[in-house]
């Protein structure tokens, strides 16, 4: 049942009205609604009864383990929510910031700091508001390096086959070319292929390390000479960041630019989408480029800097700041686990993923690249299964969510045919690793002796598997009044 | 240790299992000459305790202001159930709803939210939110490229009574995309879209106008004739528009006789706290005939194999994790909490509580307005209609006196100047429904105070 | 499972723990505990997964209709919590309050008067923590008038057949013999059998009006002038006036003393249980017998009046000054509503509980008082359905919760066999009163068609019936380490 | 209308349905002459908008304090996670869990609540809470008199080393219920109950022995002793401690040879806030053979028809909606909210962190006295062993001091002078984990610079 359905002419929450002197406002007719805009009329009760209930049927971090491979779903601390909602954090006006909120730009300009630490970069912008904006700059920071040399033959942009979607679509939005290098069996980027590739059209090569294939590139030192000696940057997609925290830096690795996913590796929350926040760290040759507005400090103060200060910068890239709210959770998350804590967090994503990936091999499923230490994340491959039984990946997703746990990421990286990608993350405890074993065993069990269970699936969640054809051949995107309701007054 | 839940015992069980000696040993592939050492100018682990201690002393730096502005961020009453609902951990702790049988929650709202906001809008269709307004106008010209392929221009028109921050990201996310983005002036004295700077355009052709409501100034646009000249030029017309205000004003679906084919803005004051600039939500509603070319989530309504209605995320062949280089846009996110939120928001409100809000603003800006101007020096900028928002010219320079402002607590406007050097020096100044009689007149007689200085 | 299966030793909440300097405290050694207590061990994710997942196996106001007569429960505002747990209000300590908490006195002052107006009454204290403690509070004042004026042969208190269990107990804990006064077939009090029992041994009479009956004792007046002729005073319990809130002024009754229920009439939450609130109100002649703490205005700001004051007090109550946070939120709720807003209260749940009392009728249930108009709940018995097709009150209740709806109180009063008592409140709508009607009627059809279904209900809770005589008989009232489990250290 | 759902239509529609004319005509059977008019006296409706900016205002009225005060509610840190989980809508906003099948979240909180307590108590079995921490020793008086029907002795043995307020609520609830109430003297220079006070009862009869530990003064009580002359006696120890402590001090189970027969206490250091002193949480453990004459609500443990475990209200019998006038007890709640927040923090905490906040409460009280002491004219006033309290003696007037000590920020203690006048200016002083040693610093030179005055 929608909101709307639960909508009765003349039913209103009285006490959010604001008190009006009188309602004649003087304004031109012509340029007035005519109609009330079609809201649900509704009282606080009914709103508070139908999104509570609504939210009941979520799945989330809170109520269940979400081993979503490359997403990093690790436990969002209260305390940080709790903090960076402070009135004296949410009531800041954003053009008010200089002169009423110092003590949120004492916050970002620490979380600038930290995050050079953490990536080995020279200089950090906060203000992109997620992973793929982040990208976006990077890719636009990259093209305003070689534009401010007058290098302007460069066109292309390299990614790895396994990358995330959204390094294509960056790079494209970047206004480049994407010329696509191929993997090795083993997980690792083609290096003939790179070689090949690489040259005076390189304007760069996104990466990301551990890889979307969940093993560590470990020839990054040589990638980085080939592209570099060519002219071209390297760009750090910090998507796995969480792997490798406090053990290896980008900057070390050779990177030139990096985004950072806050709502992955500093357990700001997903909140069902977002908002995220996707800081971007540079070193010193594309430090001109970053986007506006960072934090400086200065002897009267926290101030932004603008396009006064850094003339050169790729722009802005919302009217604002970016993300704040986010931000002060990443900050208080840091704040919490210190650099001995930081570094914990690379540790024990491996020891989870790697236990779990040996449990679920032992129980009898294989694994995309088994000669390879698993990173925090781990592939595996149900193409024997379905072969066998005619059952896929997304058969075992679902099933999944009647046995109590959130699905894996599925049929990603594309090139491993019907996978799995399992994150566990260092916040989940043994026994639900083990738990989550178990339940797998069961549904490869199950799909040698009574598939069907399986192609049904789920069974016991709000809804059943929908009808995907009629939403694509029909899109339903928005309620609309009956054409013969009384309009409203 | 803070969040991991690892004991001695169980680190040993499983590391036996692995068959490794040390967690360390799990780093093995990775070259030891990149290993870094402990990152020792990080700070040392803070309790819980001493964490919120000095989170207090931070939002205790942070003064607080009694507020008059506005310019693209809105201070609005949120009731008290909005954040209480949308902050409950099924919501905030949710990833992306891929799995749809596992998120009918977040579907069903965000379905909710592209219904309002499409209601709200009078516009077919709305997408499941962008980042911010702001970012929401970048995409919006790429997608009226991308519906108006006949077109031979790339031109879009972009009036400088926009907001100016608008203007900057559209620059930003547009510029490596063929696209040139052509100033629209003002009128100097109506304080919106000048008849003669749009004449002077006649007969060119452009892919695009954009077309704010209010715009920047708080100023209201002649939006019907806009729209119909954007219309008769082959353009697509987009609409930059405050939500609270299209409760009151007539919706872009509505505009001219066509109505607009893109509407976008900033979702904020839909329930979002100021926050010091984000995290916002930007909207983008769309006719029906251009959604494969919309940016970003969408949410549909189908039916599971039991013939029960469900939620499920709708023509994800749009997007970057499909079809990659070639997707509408890159962004893999909506604001899913803030959609949330701004869905409680409308929900709560309904169309008059909305109404009533937009009336309130509308009021309180008059009366300040009015009152200001009684002062000594001061007067109105502009003589057009405006909404919630106005223009005040100042004896003295505006950035000094906007200072003097904030020593008594007071966030008097945002000067105009920086962006606008031919106005003097204007400040823009804003009442919503939170500032009642008494918040004006100590406004006005600390303006009278500050002034003279 | 309990969270003490989930614990596991050596695992914490580590960014829970105070830094300490160091932890040789000196204590002498025989005062000190030898092993931890067993609090489980586990971690934030543990903790909020658990209990979230716990409160989803609750019904309550926030998800369900809870049509429980006689517990009035209304919608509580989200706002109240919200502004009650502002630090501002939080931060305070008790034996500080008069010197950092003007703020707080302001408002318990300002709701002593409003609650003084709504009662009709000269004095009100608000120190009592739930109704209960009010009603003892009541008995206790009532006592020690008559021990005042040298009055000692006062040994009775009455009390209808039909009132509330925590009468007679509360006229007990006050010391003093309950005597029960019958009732009429029309569910009025038996006057006659008043007029035998009232003498020069009636302390007092406590009464419910309307009575829990759910109709209003129209002879009142009688009542009042025979109570106060014999020289006993008048006990008002609160618990329904939400019926007639702003109506009438039990007051204006003649009653002398009143306890409120801030958490029925005044929408504060039950909170599974408590906190309540229980303040009393009385007229000028038991004023000086009023419980301490109360809140008195001066020149100089607020301040508590205390035992020097008031000489004459029943004393205290509470180590501190009662259940602030809920006054404040009663305090919310009265600001918000005004007094047209509070006199509605009254109009609309009359009107939805005579409205529901109809179509149930309709749909074929008995009423207790067919001829009396419903106040704001009303009784239905299913003794019928009882002997011809062997259901009972409590199995209807149980199938309601299948149906999606809280049962209704049941069994209560005890005077009418098998009964449903229903109290929808004002804030439930039309269509959910509907909706409910509809669910009583298919299982007033299943009770006759297939009565195993309500016999067995409920069908879908996440447990089903409860072995009680196992709870009573071999009660588990703890969990307890196995004995065998090594000691923790 | 707010919180009232109701359109005109609907109104009529109902009313039709009664077969009355009017929502007036309902409220036909009350006399006429009993019919209030308008309260004009009340105020009119406020928007929750200005509610909100009241209650702002109220909150700003209240001046934050350094807290250095305790005598019976303390300040704690208290983790984000448990009001955040204890105030979700399903907890908030439930009933009383009478229809257990529809209540098993907080029948399984209140079971693993009771669980905890009996644990930290080292009791059998504990209720599922009472008011607070004194009407719990009311209640805990009245059921050792009833578990103790041999003896001949209503009689019960009140140290004055108790919390006053708590000797105050005992004689309320007692007062009619034919209970003597005696007081047991302290010792003066070591702050706790006075051998020589005890001597002089021996050989005596009581029905019970109140202990407390550590007592109002802070100081600790020699409790095996205590239990054991109790034992001695024939009479019930009743255990009044506080809850933190006992993760560092001897529960009550372990008290003597036999062990504290009731052990009650205030729960509001576990996790609730100090909010001017209520609402707190009473709790009341027992002996397992005293469990049918325990008070208020306790939930146990079963299975279901299909033998799945599951909670209930159990022995209901002992209480008033049944018992009615030979009830336990006339009290029909628990403090169901306050119960769930104490569970989440002793789950959040364990029994290491709960350990780890007691050191340092004590820790930190040790620097205070210690710091405060090396004040001219400032003195400890007992030599005992002490919890996280302890009494100084000023030289001036102990109130003058705190109200210039207030005027500086600090709330200095609670002056002990209205009950204990023997004591001269003495003040209650108490650090717990919340102060850190730069608030001791600031005290201690506040202090300092007041003094002299």
């Amino acid at each position: 049942m929608l909101i709307f359905d639960r909508s009765r002419e003349g039913r209103a929450c009285a006490s959010l009205f604001p008190r009006l002197p009188d309602d004649s406002h003087g304004l031109p007719g012509h340029l007035l609604r005519q109609t009330p805009p079609p809201l649900p009329e509704v009282t606080e009760l009914d709103v508070v009864r139908h999104y509570t209930r609504l939210s009941q049927k979520n799945f989330s971090i809170d109520t269940h383990f979400y081993p979503l491979g490359s997403c990093t779903m690790k436990y969002n601390p209260k305390v940080a929510n709790a903090l960076a909602r402070q009135p004296g954090f949410a009531a800041v006006h954003p053009l008010g910031t200089e002169r009423f909120g110092q003590g949120t730009l004492s916050c970002l300009y620490e979380l600038q700091d930290y995050l050079k630490t953490l990536t080995g970069m020279t200089a950090v912008s906060l203000s992109p508001a997620a992973g793929a904006q982040g990208e976006f700059c990077g890719v636009a920071m990259i093209r305003a390096y070689h534009e401010a040399r007058n290098d302007h033959e460069r066109n292309e942009i390299l990614v790895p086959d396994a990358a995330h979607g959204t390094n294509p679509a960056s790079a494209a939005m970047g206004g480049y070319h994407v010329r696509e290098i191929p993997t090795n069996p083993d997980g690792d980027v083609d290096l003939d292929a790179l070689k090949q590739a690489v040259g005076p059209k390189t304007a760069g090569i996104m990466l990301t390390n551990p890889s979307t294939l969940g093993v560590f590139e470990h020839r990054i030192p040589e990638i980085a000479a080939l592209v570099h000696e060519a002219g071209g940057l390297l760009y750090y997609d910090g998507a796995n960041l969480n792997a490798i925290l406090g053990k290896v830096l980008p900057g070390d690795m050779g990177f030139d630019v990096i985004h950072l996913n806050l709502h992955k590796t500093f357990s700001t929350p997903h909140g069902g989408g977002g908002p995220g926040a996707g800081p971007v760290g540079v070193n010193a040759r594309l430090q001109p480029f970053l986007p506006l507005p960072m934090v400086a400090k200065s002897e009267s103060g926290y101030r932004w800097l603008t396009e006064y200060d850094c003339p050169q910068s790729i722009g802005r890239l919302s009217a604002f700041a970016g993300n704040i709210g986010v931000l002060l959770r990443a900050y208080v998350y840091i704040r919490l686990l210190g650099y001995r804590g930081l570094r914990r967090v690379a540790e024990y994503a491996t020891l989870n993923a790697n236990y779990l990936q040996r449990k679920l091999v032992e129980a009898g499923f294989d694994t995309a690249f088994p000669a390879r230490r698993a990173a925090h994340e781990f592939i595996l491959s149900v193409q024997r299964q379905k072969k066998e039984h005619h059952v896929t990946a997304l058969d075992f997703a679902k099933r999944l969510l009647d046995y109590g746990f959130h699905a894996p990421t599925v049929y990603f990286p594309l090139l491993i045919p019907e996978c799995l990608m399992i994150e566990p993350t260092e916040t989940e405890n043994k026994e639900t690793l083990d738990a989550f074993a178990d339940a797998m065993a069961a549904i490869l069990k199950e799909a040698a002796e009574q598939p069907e269970r399986l192609k049904q699936a789920p069974h016991h969640t709000p809804i059943r598997r929908l009808d995907e054809v009629r939403a694509a051949r029909h899109p339903d995107l928005a309620w609309k009044p009956a054409p013969g309701a009384a309009p409203q007054r | 240790m803070p969040f991991i839940p690892h004991t001695e015992a169980e680190v040993r069980d499983m590391l036996a299992a692995i068959g490794a000696g040390s967690i360390d040993e799990l780093f093995a592939e990775i070259p030891p000459e990149l290993r870094c050492g402990e990152l020792k100018n990080l700070p040392e682990a803070l309790s819980e305790m001493a964490v919120c201690r000095l989170m207090e002393e931070r939002a205790a730096e942070n003064r607080s202001a009694l507020c008059f502005a506005g310019a693209g961020a809105y201070e609005h009453y949120i009731p008290a159930a909005v954040w209480e609902i949308a902050l409950r951990g099924e919501f905030y702790s949710a990833y992306t709803p891929y799995q749809a049988e596992a998120s009918q929650g977040s579907l069903q709202v965000f379905y909710e939210y592209q219904s309002m906001m499409a209601g709200l809008m009078a516009m077919d269709v709305s997408n499941a939110s962008l980042y911010d307004g702001a970012s929401a106008l970048g995409e919006a010209i790429l997608m009226a490229l991308r519906t108006n392929p006949d077109s031979r221009s790339r031109r879009v028109l972009l009036p400088r009574s926009l907001n100016p921050a608008y203007q900057r990201v559209a620059r930003t996310l547009t510029r490596n995309q063929q696209v040139e983005l052509v100033d629209l002036d003002y009128d100097r004295s109506l304080g919106r879209i000048a008849e003669n700077a749009l004449a002077a355009f006649e007969g060119e052709e452009f892919a695009a106008v954009v077309i704010p409501q209010p715009n920047y100034f708080g100023v209201l646009e002649e939006v019907d004739i806009l729209a119909d000249w954007a219309h008769r030029h082959g353009a697509r017309s987009i609409a930059v528009v405050n939500p609270t205000a299209m409760a009151l004003l007539k919706p872009p679906g509505e505009w001219g006789e066509h109505g607009a084919d893109l509407a976008c803005g900033e979702g904020q004051p839909l329930g979002i706290p100021l926050s010091a600039g984000g995290p916002y939500v930007g909207f983008l509603c769309s006719r029906q005939d251009f959604v494969h070319q919309l940016p970003g989530r969408l949410v549909g309504r189908t039916v599971d194999v039991d013939g029960r209605a469900g939620f499920t995320l709708a023509l994800q062949p749009r997007e970057q994790h499909i079809r990659r280089g070639k997707a509408t846009s890159n962004i893999c996110t909506n604001q899913g909490l803030m959609v949330t939120a701004a869905t409680l928001y409308m929900a709560l409100m309904g169309p008059k509580g909305l109404r009533g809000v937009a009336a309130a603003c509308h009021a309180n800006t008059s009366a300040l307005l009015e009152r200001l101007t009684r002062i000594e020096g001061v007067e109105p900028v502009f003589a057009a209609p405006f909404f919630h928002e106005a223009a005040i010219r100042l004896p003295r320079a505006a950035d000094r006196v906007l200072a003097g402002l904030a020593e008594r607590g007071i966030l008097g406007g945002h000067v105009l100047s920086a962006d606008y050097p031919e106005l003097g020096d204007a400040l823009l100044v804003c009442a919503t429904e939170t500032r009642n009689p008494e918040d004006i007149e100590f406004y006005a007689a600390t303006l009278a105070e500050v002034l003279p200085c």
